[in-house]
C-alpha cells in the first residue's frame, strides 16, 4: 500500500459539502436542538445528529472511527457540568475531551474540525450559532482527508 | 556497575530450596552480548543461569499475568521501573500481591542494545534513553533488597521536551511524521503485549466481530490502534519505554504516550502511575475544579 | 502621568475658560497635557446626525495620533468624550469597522488609546488626598449642585458612574472644601440646542433644573459639559425674565473650581468670563478663613 | 439479514413542505435490509398507526424506522404500536427529520431532503443491529417528600395523604405557609387570604399521613425513581418541639429585637420567634445569629422562663436520611431584586416600596394593622402611584417573561387604597393589562370605574424626592404627553422569580431548570407538572410565574401523577441498561467508581481454566439501580461492559451508516 496521499488538495472539489457528526446528549444539546427546530432558528444542513444517553457515552474511540470514515468534523456536545441528568456523566466527558482533543491535534488534526461543547436544552440560539460557526470553519478548512480509511 | 549476580543467584537458590516461591523471574544471558531474555527459573539448580549486567532491560511485570492461578508463590526481580509494573498489575487487580515476592535490585540504568547492535561490541555504548530520563532507579516497592539504593538525584518531572518540539509543528508536518511512522506498523502488537499497563483478557483489537478495528494493515486502521491504545494506556503509563524498544519497525510510540502524560500532569494535576495501588486513576474519577473549556 | 489632550472646539472659543483652568489644574496636579497636533473636531452631534461612519473617522483621527504616541487621551467636554469613547468601542469591537476607519483617515488605530474623560481621571485616578493635600484655599461657601448632564454617565458602555446617582464630582468637590447637595436633576437633559431653536421647551427644562437646585438649597452649579454651562449659564437671565424667578446662580466648570482651591489667580482661570456674575461668590470664598497659605 | 419497513410521515406540511417525503421514501427502499418503504401524511393519527401495523403482519417485519418528529415527543407512541403488532417495542428506531431537518433547514429543500435520507439510513443500520429487550420491574417506596410548604405542597400533601399515602412536607422556613401567609386579600374575590389558608395549614398538620418537617432542607437526593434516598438537613431549631406547647412566654420576655423577614423588614420580631401568629407548627426557633447567648454566651432569658424547660441551646443541626418513591417539588418563588433600578429610588426613599411590603401593610396582623401607612413618617398617603413590569417584559435589565399576577394584585391593591382612604387618588402606570382568571376582567373593570383608579398607559422614567412629596416622572402615551404626579407612596410591581437556591436544588434532584432557573417540566402543554426525571413532579411557581388558582390546581395535579406512581407497589423500568460479558472481563473494577448510582461492583465467579476450577473477578451490573448513562462503557477498554439499545456496535452502524 502505498504512501497514500496526505497533502491535502487545498482547491475545494466544486459540490463538496461538509459533511458533520453531532454527537448529542438526549436530555440536552438533543432537547436543544429540538427546541432551535421549534423556534425555526435555521442553520446549515450539513450535520447529522447522534443521539447518544448521555455525552458520558461517547467513546473517543467513535471519534476516530468517524473520520475514518470520512467525516469532515465531529462536535460531541452535552449539558453544562452540574446539569447533567445523570449527575456526573458530563464531568468525565471533560476529561477524556480535554485529553483527546489534545491528542488529535498532537497527531495533526486542525482542531476546528473535532470539537466539544456544552449546550442546554434551553440554548437554542446556542445550538444554531455552534452548528453556523463549526460549519463555516469547516468549509474553510476543505474535505478532510486525514485518518480517512480509502479502502471503500 | 554493582556485581550483584553471585547474590542474585543465591537468593533465587533459597527461595526455590526452601519452596518459598515455586518459580523464580530474572534474566539471563541471549545469544549476543547486548542481548538478555527474561528466564523463569523453577528449580534450584537452574539458579546458575540467572544473571545481572547493563542489558537487563525487559520488564518482567507482564509475565505474572501467565501466574495469576499459579498455587504457589512467584520471585521476581524488579529493577525501579518493572517495581512501578507490579504496582500497576496490582492496581488493576490482576495481581494479588501475596502471591509475589518483590526482590528489588536498584537500577544504574541500561544500555541501549540497539545502539550496541550497531557500534559493535567494543565500542562505547551509550546508555538507553528511557533510562536517561529515569526518575525511579529504585524500586518503589520490594519485600528484599539486593545491594544498596541509589538516592540519585533525579530530575523532579518528566522530560517532554520531544513532545514540546513536535507540538511546535504545523498541523500537516505533525501528521506526516506520525503516519509516516505508524504506514511502517505490523501490528505486531508486540507493543501491546510487553505493556503492564495493557492487562485486558481479551483486548478489543483481537475482537475482529466488535468492527472496532479492521483487520486491514493500512494507514487509518494503524492510526485508529496508535490512538486507541495511547488512551486506553492513558493515566496508566509507567513511562517504562519497554513499547518503543520492543517496536520491530523503530516506531516513536512513546511521544504519544508522554504527550498523554504531559496533558494529564498539565490538566489534572501531576501524576505518576504505579506509585501505590489504592488511588483512582486520572481517567476514573472527575473534579469539580477541572479546567473548562467546553463553554 | 502623561495624556495626550483633546481640547475640542468649544475650548477653543465659548468655554474657553474650561481650558484655560484645565490647564492650570493640570499643572498643579502634576498632569502633562500633550495637546494633539493639528487635532480635527470631534464631529459632535452634527457628525452623527449626518453619517455613522463619519462620526467614528472623525475622532479616529485624534485617537490614532495618541496612539502613535502611546498616550491615553484626557477630554474635558463631554460631547467630544462620548463620540471618542463611540469610536473606541467600535474600533475594539468590530475588525471591519475598524478596517473600514483606518481606510478613511489612513492611519492605524487598534483602539490601544483609550478615551478618558478629565472628570474621571481627575475624580477617580487621582487619590482624594493627593487633592486635599493640593488644596490652598478650601472652598467654604460654595454649596454646589453637582450637573452631569445626559452624556456623561451615558450609556453605560461609555460612562464612568452610576447612571443614576453618579458620585465622581460630588466627591470631587468635597474633597476641595466644598459642600454639595443630593437633588434630582443631576442627570436630566439641559436642552442642548433646544433653547436656541424650540425656546419654550428649552427654557422650561432649564427652569426645571435651576428650581430643583434652588429647592435643594445650591447656591452655584457645577459641570463638566460647555454647552451644559452655556445654556446654564447664558440662558438663565432669559429664564429668570420669563418665569420672573430670581435664581443667581453661578455656573462653574469643576477645573475651576479645582484651580480656585489650588489658589490659582481668578483672572487666569476665566472666571470673570460668565454671564452671570460668579466673581461675587468667588470672592466671598476667598476672603473666608482658608486652610493654610502655602506658595 | 432483518427485514425493515421505513415510514416517512409528512407531519402534515411541517415535514413535506421541505423534506420530499415520497422520493425519501423511494430512496429508503435500496438501503441494506429495506423491504418496505412508504410515507404517509399522519404517521402518529390512527391510520397512521394502521399502516405501520397491518404492514408489520403483511411483510412480516422484523424492524420498523419511523421518520418524523423527535423521539422525545412520540417514541413512546411508536414503540406501543409497533407492540400491539407484536414486534418488541425496542425494534423500532426514529429518524428526527421534523426539528433536526424540516423546520431548521426551511429554505433548503434537497439538502434538506438528502439530509433526511442520511438520518433515515443511520436509523436502519442502527434498527438493524437492536436487540430485544424487556421492561424490569424496581419496588416502590410508598411514601412521597414534598419539598416547600406553601399553599401548592400543602395542597399536593393533602391529596395524596387523601388517597393514603405517607408524605412529609420539608420547608426552610419555621412555619409552612409560604408567600400567601403574608399576603392579605386574594383576588378576584378578595377573600382573606389567611382564613382560605390557614384552615389548610391545620389539616395538614393535623392529617395522620403528613409529616411536618419544618425549618429543614434537602441536603441530597440519591437513587431514583420509586427509591429516591433523600438527607434532609434539620436546622437545630434550640426548642424541644415535642415538649414545647407554643405559649409564647419566651417570645415575650426575650430582649433582642430583629428586623422581621416575614413583616417585609417592617418591623421586628425576637431572637426567638415563629414567623406569624397562626404558624404551624406554632412552636418558636431561635435564631442564632441575632441572639445574644449565642453571640456573646450572656442572657439565656428564654430558657429560665420557660417552665417546661423546652428551649435547648446544644441543639445541633440533624441529618435524617429517608427512602420515598416520588418527590413533588413546591418550592414557590421570590420577588425580583429590582435594586437595579435606580431610576425608581428603592432603597433611596423609604416611601418606594414593593407588592409585598404593600400587603404587609393593608394585613390586619401586619406591622400596622392593616392602616395604610408611609414607612418614612407614618403618615397616611392620599396619593399613591403604583408601577407595573419592575423586572418583568425586559430583556435589557430584568427578566424576559410577564409574571402574569401583577396586573391583578396591583389592580387589588387600588381598591383596597380606595376603601381604606377616602378621597385618596391611586395612579397606575402599566404597559397592558393581562386579566386572564375567571372574573379578572370584571375585577378590573371594577377597579377603574367603580374606585376610579387612574391607568395611565406609559413608562415612569424616574422617581424623585421634593420636599415631603415624591414625583414620578413618566409618560402617558395615550395622550402622548410627559406626566408628573405628585405621590406620598410609590408601590413597584417586581418580577416573581425562583428561590435563589433554585438550580443547586434542581442539580441536586437531577431536574433540568431554565435560563431564568425555573424548573423544566417534561412537556409545556402536555406534561406540565412532571420533569424528565421519572417520579419527580413540579407545582406552583417553581415552575414559571402563576397565581394561586394555578398554583392549586397543578398540585393536585403533582398529586394524581404521584399518586399513579405510588399505587403501584412495583413498576416497570426502562430496560436501557448497561450489561457485563463476563468472559472479557478481566475484574480491573475500574468501572466501579465511575457509577454515579453505584450499580457496579465487582463478585467473584468461579469457572473451568484448563482442566481446574478457578475463582476470579468480574464485573456485576445492579440492573435495578442502573439508569443507563452509559460512562461505564467508555471506560471499559475491552468493551466488557455494553449499555443495551446504546451498544458499541449499534452507535458504529450508525457511524458507518453515515458515510458509505
Amino acid at each position: 500500500m502505498s504512501v497514500n496521499e496526505v497533502q491535502q488538495n487545498k482547491e475545494v472539489e466544486q459540490n463538496w459539502e461538509p459533511k458533520i457528526l453531532v454527537f448529542a446528549c438526549t436530555w440536552c444539546t438533543y432537547a436543544g436542538a429540538d427546541l432551535t427546530g421549534l423556534s425555526r432558528l435555521q442553520y446549515p444542513p450539513n450535520i447529522r445528529i447522534l443521539k447518544v444517553p448521555c455525552s458520558g457515552r461517547v467513546n473517543p474511540q467513535f471519534v476516530i472511527k468517524a473520520f475514518q470514515k470520512g467525516v469532515d468534523g465531529v462536535l460531541v456536545a452535552g449539558c453544562h457540568p452540574g446539569d447533567c441528568h445523570y449527575t456526573s456523566g458530563n464531568y468525565f466527558t471533560r476529561r477524556r475531551f480535554l485529553l483527546m482533543r489534545r491528542l488529535m491535534e498532537y497527531i495533526g488534526m486542525e482542531p476546528q474540525r473535532f470539537q466539544n461543547r456544552w449546550i442546554s436544552a434551553a440554548e437554542a440560539p446556542k445550538f444554531q450559532q455552534v452548528i453556523t460557526e463549526m460549519t463555516e470553519e469547516i468549509r474553510t478548512l476543505g474535505p478532510n482527508r486525514k485518518l480517512r480509511d480509502d479502502q471503500w | 556497575m554493582v556485581d550483584l549476580t553471585l547474590e542474585i543467584r543465591k537468593t533465587a537458590k533459597e527461595l526455590l530450596e526452601k519452596g518459598e516461591a515455586k518459580v523464580v523471574l530474572g534474566w539471563e544471558k541471549g545469544n549476543f552480548p547486548y542481548s538478555t531474555t527474561p528466564v523463569f527459573i523453577d528449580k534450584p539448580e537452574d539458579t546458575e543461569r540467572l544473571i545481572w549486567d547493563e542489558y537487563c532491560i525487559n520488564n518482567l511485570a507482564l509475565y505474572m499475568l501467565d501466574y495469576k492461578h499459579l498455587d504457589g508463590k512467584v520471585g521476581i526481580f524488579v529493577k525501579g521501573c518493572d517495581s512501578r509494573g507490579i504496582n500497576r498489575l496490582v492496581q488493576d487487580k490482576q495481581l494479588d500481591r501475596e502471591k509475589v515476592i518483590l526482590i528489588g535490585l536498584s537500577c544504574p540504568g541500561m544500555k541501549d542494545e540497539k545502539k550496541a547492535k550497531e557500534l559493535g561490541p567494543n565500542a562505547d555504548i551509550p546508555m538507553a534513553q528511557k533510562c536517561q530520563d529515569c526518575r525511579y532507579p529504585d524500586p518503589v516497592v520490594y519485600d528484599v533488597f539486593l545491594g544498596e539504593k541509589q538516592n540519585k538525584k533525579v530530575p523532579e518531572k518528566i522530560d517532554t521536551s520531544d513532545v514540546e518540539e513536535m507540538e511546535t509543528k504545523s498541523p500537516d508536518e505533525k501528521y506526516r511524521f506520525f503516519t509516516t511512522n505508524y504506514e511502517k506498523c505490523l501490528r505486531c502488537y508486540a507493543c501491546r503485549n510487553v505493556c503492564p499497563a495493557c492487562n485486558c483478557k481479551e483486548c478489543i483489537f483481537d475482537q475482529t466481530a466488535t468492527g472496532w478495528l479492521a483487520k486491514a494493515n493500512n494507514v487509518s486502521n494503524n492510526m485508529f490502534f496508535a490512538l486507541t491504545r495511547a488512551m486506553h494506556v492513558g493515566g496508566r503509563c509507567i513511562e517504562c519505554g519497554e513499547c518503543e524498544r520492543v517496536c520491530s519497525v523503530n516506531i516513536p510510540i512513546m511521544l504519544l504516550n508522554k504527550k498523554i502524560i504531559k496533558d494529564i500532569n498539565f490538566l489534572f494535576g501531576d501524576y505518576d502511575a504505579g506509585l501505590e495501588t489504592e488511588e483512582r486513576l486520572p481517567l476514573g474519577g472527575y473534579d469539580y475544579t477541572d479546567p473548562e473549556e467546553f463553554m | 502621568m502623561k495624556y495626550a489632550y483633546f481640547p475640542g472646539c468649544s475650548l477653543s472659543s465659548t468655554g474657553i475658560e474650561y481650558d484655560l483652568s484645565t490647564r492650570e489644574t493640570a499643572r498643579v496636579l502634576g498632569i502633562d497635557l500633550w495637546e494633539i497636533p493639528e487635532w480635527n473636531c470631534c464631529g459632535a452631534s452634527s457628525g452623527h446626525l449626518t453619517d455613522h461612519l463619519l462620526s467614528l473617522a472623525l475622532p479616529a483621527r485624534n485617537m490614532a495620533i495618541a496612539e502613535e504616541a502611546g498616550l491615553d487621551v484626557a477630554i474635558p467636554c463631554a460631547a467630544c468624550y462620548a463620540r471618542s469613547k463611540n469610536t473606541e468601542l467600535a474600533v475594539c469591537n468590530s475588525a471591519e469597522m475598524r478596517q473600514e476607519i483606518e481606510e478613511v483617515i489612513e492611519r492605524k488605530y487598534e483602539g490601544k488609546a483609550k478615551a478618558r474623560a478629565l472628570l474621571d481621571i481627575i475624580a477617580n485616578d487621582i487619590q482624594a488626598e493627593v487633592i486635599k493635600e493640593k488644596v490652598h484655599k478650601e472652598l467654604k461657601g460654595i454649596k454646589a449642585a453637582c450637573y452631569y448632564g445626559c452624556l456623561l454617565v451615558r450609556p453605560l458602555a461609555v460612562g464612568f458612574d452610576d447612571p443614576e446617582d453618579p458620585q465622581s464630582m460630588d466627591n470631587l468637590v468635597k474633597s476641595l472644601g466644598g459642600e454639595t447637595v443630593d437633588w434630582a436633576y443631576k442627570t436630566e437633559c439641559c436642552g442642548a440646542s433646544c433653547p436656541t431653536t424650540v425656546p419654550e421647551t428649552g427654557k422650561k427644562m432649564l427652569e426645571r433644573i435651576f428650581e430643583s437646585a434652588k429647592n435643594a438649597g445650591a447656591n452655584c452649579l457645577v459641570t463638566a459639559c460647555p454647552m451644559c454651562l452655556n445654556n446654564l449659564d447664558m440662558r438663565q437671565g432669559q429664564v429668570e425674565k420669563t418665569y420672573s424667578k430670581k435664581y443667581d446662580m453661578p455656573v462653574f466648570y469643576f477645573t475651576e473650581l479645582t484651580g480656585l482651591a489650588f489658589g490659582v489667580e481668578p483672572t487666569k482661570l476665566g472666571l470673570n468670563k460668565h454671564f452671570v456674575d460668579a466673581m461675587g461668590l468667588v470672592n466671598e470664598v476667598l476672603k473666608a478663613d482658608g486652610r493654610r497659605e502655602t506658595a | 439479514m432483518k427485514r425493515v419497513g421505513v415510514f416517512i410521515c409528512h407531519c402534515g406540511t411541517n415535514i413535506g413542505g421541505v423534506v420530499d417525503c415520497p422520493k425519501v421514501a423511494e430512496i429508503a427502499k435500496d438501503y441494506p435490509g429495506v423491504v418496505y418503504s412508504v410515507d404517509n401524511k399522519y404517521m402518529c393519527s390512527e391510520p397512521g398507526q394502521e399502516l405501520i401495523k397491518k404492514a408489520i403482519k403483511e411483510q412480516n417485519l422484523d424492524r420498523v424506522v419511523v421518520a418524523s418528529c423527535s423521539p422525545r415527543m412520540h417514541e413512546p407512541t411508536f414503540r406501543r404500536c409497533v407492540e400491539n403488532a407484536g414486534m418488541n417495542a425496542y425494534f423500532m428506531e426514529m429518524a428526527n427529520i421534523r426539528e433536526h431537518c424540516s423546520w431548521v433547514h426551511a429554505s433548503e429543500k434537497d439538502k434538506a431532503t438528502e439530509k433526511a435520507c442520511d438520518l433515515v439510513k443511520m436509523a436502519v443500520a442502527k434498527a438493524i443491529m437492536n436487540k430485544p429487550l424487556q421492561k424490569a420491574t424496581i419496588p416502590v417506596t410508598d411514601r412521597a417528600l414534598v419539598i416547600g410548604g406553601g399553599i401548592a405542597g400543602i395542597q399536593a400533601a393533602l391529596d395524596l395523604a387523601n388517597a393514603g399515602h405517607v408524605v412529609d412536607i420539608v420547608e426552610k422556613e419555621p412555619s409552612i405557609g409560604g408567600k400567601m401567609a403574608q399576603i392579605d386579600k386574594t383576588f378576584p374575590t378578595l377573600d382573606c387570604s389567611a382564613c382560605i389558608l390557614t384552615p389548610k395549614m391545620v389539616d395538614a398538620s393535623s392529617h395522620p399521613n403528613i409529616n411536618l418537617i419544618t425549618y429543614s432542607e434537602v441536603e441530597k437526593v440519591e437513587g431514583f425513581v420509586g427509591n429516591f434516598d433523600v438527607t434532609i438537613r434539620k436546622k437545630a431549631r434550640s426548642v424541644d418541639m415535642s415538649v414545647c406547647t407554643g405559649c409564647g412566654v419566651c417570645m415575650s420576655k426575650c430582649p433582642s429585637k430583629v428586623d422581621s423577614e416575614f413583616e417585609m423588614l417592617l418591623s421586628k420580631r425576637k431572637a426567638i420567634y415563629t414567623p406569624f401568629p397562626q404558624a404551624i407548627p406554632n412552636k418558636p426557633v431561635i435564631d442564632r445569629d441575632n441572639c445574644t447567648y449565642f453571640k456573646t454566651g450572656k442572657c439565656g432569658i428564654c430558657q429560665k422562663v420557660c417552665t417546661l424547660g423546652a428551649i435547648d441551646y446544644t441543639q445541633e443541626d440533624e441529618f435524617v436520611v429517608t427512602r420515598y418513591g416520588a418527590i413533588v417539588i413546591s418550592t414557590g418563588f421570590e420577588q425580583f431584586d429590582h435594586s437595579v433600578y435606580g431610576e425608581y429610588g428603592y432603597g433611596k426613599y423609604p416611601d418606594v416600596i414593593t407588592g409585598m411590603h404593600f400587603e404587609r401593610l393593608i394585613n390586619a396582623s401586619g406591622p400596622t394593622m392593616g392602616k395604610i401607612k408611609r414607612p418614612s413618617d407614618g403618615k397616611v398617603p392620599k396619593n399613591v402611584v403604583f408601577i407595573k413590569c419592575v423586572g418583568s417584559r425586559d430583556v435589557a435589565k430584568g427578566k424576559s417573561y410577564c409574571s402574569k399576577t401583577c396586573c391583578m394584585y396591583t389592580a387589588k391593591h387600588a381598591t383596597l387604597v380606595t376603601e381604606k382612604i377616602e378621597d385618596s387618588n391611586v395612579y397606575i402606570f402599566y404597559m397592558d393589562v393581562r386579566t386572564g382568571g375567571k372574573g379578572y376582567e370584571e375585577f378590573y373593570n371594577r377597579t377603574r370605574e367603580k374606585y376610579d383608579a387612574q391607568y395611565i398607559r406609559g413608562r415612569v422614567s424616574k422617581v424623585f424626592k421634593q420636599g415631603d412629596k415624591l414625583i414620578v416622572r413618566g409618560e402617558d402615551t395615550l395622550l402622548s404627553q410627559a406626566v408628573e404626579i405628585e405621590a406620598d407612596m410609590v408601590v413597584l410591581a417586581t418580577a416573581m422569580v425562583p428561590q435563589a437556591d433554585a438550580s443547586k436544588l434542581a442539580q441536586k434532584i437531577g431536574i433540568g431548570y431554565d435560563k431564568d432557573h425555573f424548573f423544566t417540566e417534561a412537556h409545556p402543554k402536555l406534561a406540565p407538572v412532571e420533569t424528565h426525571t421519572q417520579g419527580v413532579y413540579l407545582a406552583g411557581a417553581c415552575q414559571g410565574p402563576k397565581d394561586i388558582p394555578e398554583s392549586v390546581a397543578q398540585a393536585s395535579a403533582a398529586a394524581a401523577k404521584a399518586c399513579g406512581l405510588l399505587s403501584k407497589s412495583e413498576m416497570l423500568t426502562e430496560p436501557i441498561i448497561s450489561v457485563v460479558n463476563e468472559s472479557i472481563c478481566v475484574g480491573c473494577g475500574l468501572c466501579v467508581p465511575i457509577c454515579p448510582y453505584k450499580a457496579i461492583d465487582l463478585k467473584t465467579i468461579s469457572e473451568r481454566d484448563h482442566g481446574k476450577t478457578i475463582e476470579r473477578l468480574v464485573a456485576d451490573v445492579n440492573g435495578g439501580l442502573c439508569q443507563g448513562c452509559g460512562a461505564c462503557t467508555v471506560a471499559c477498554r475491552s468493551g466488557a461492559l455494553d449499555l443495551k439499545h446504546f451498544t458499541d456496535q449499534q452507535i458504529l452502524a450508525e457511524v458507518n451508516a453515515l458515510c458509505l
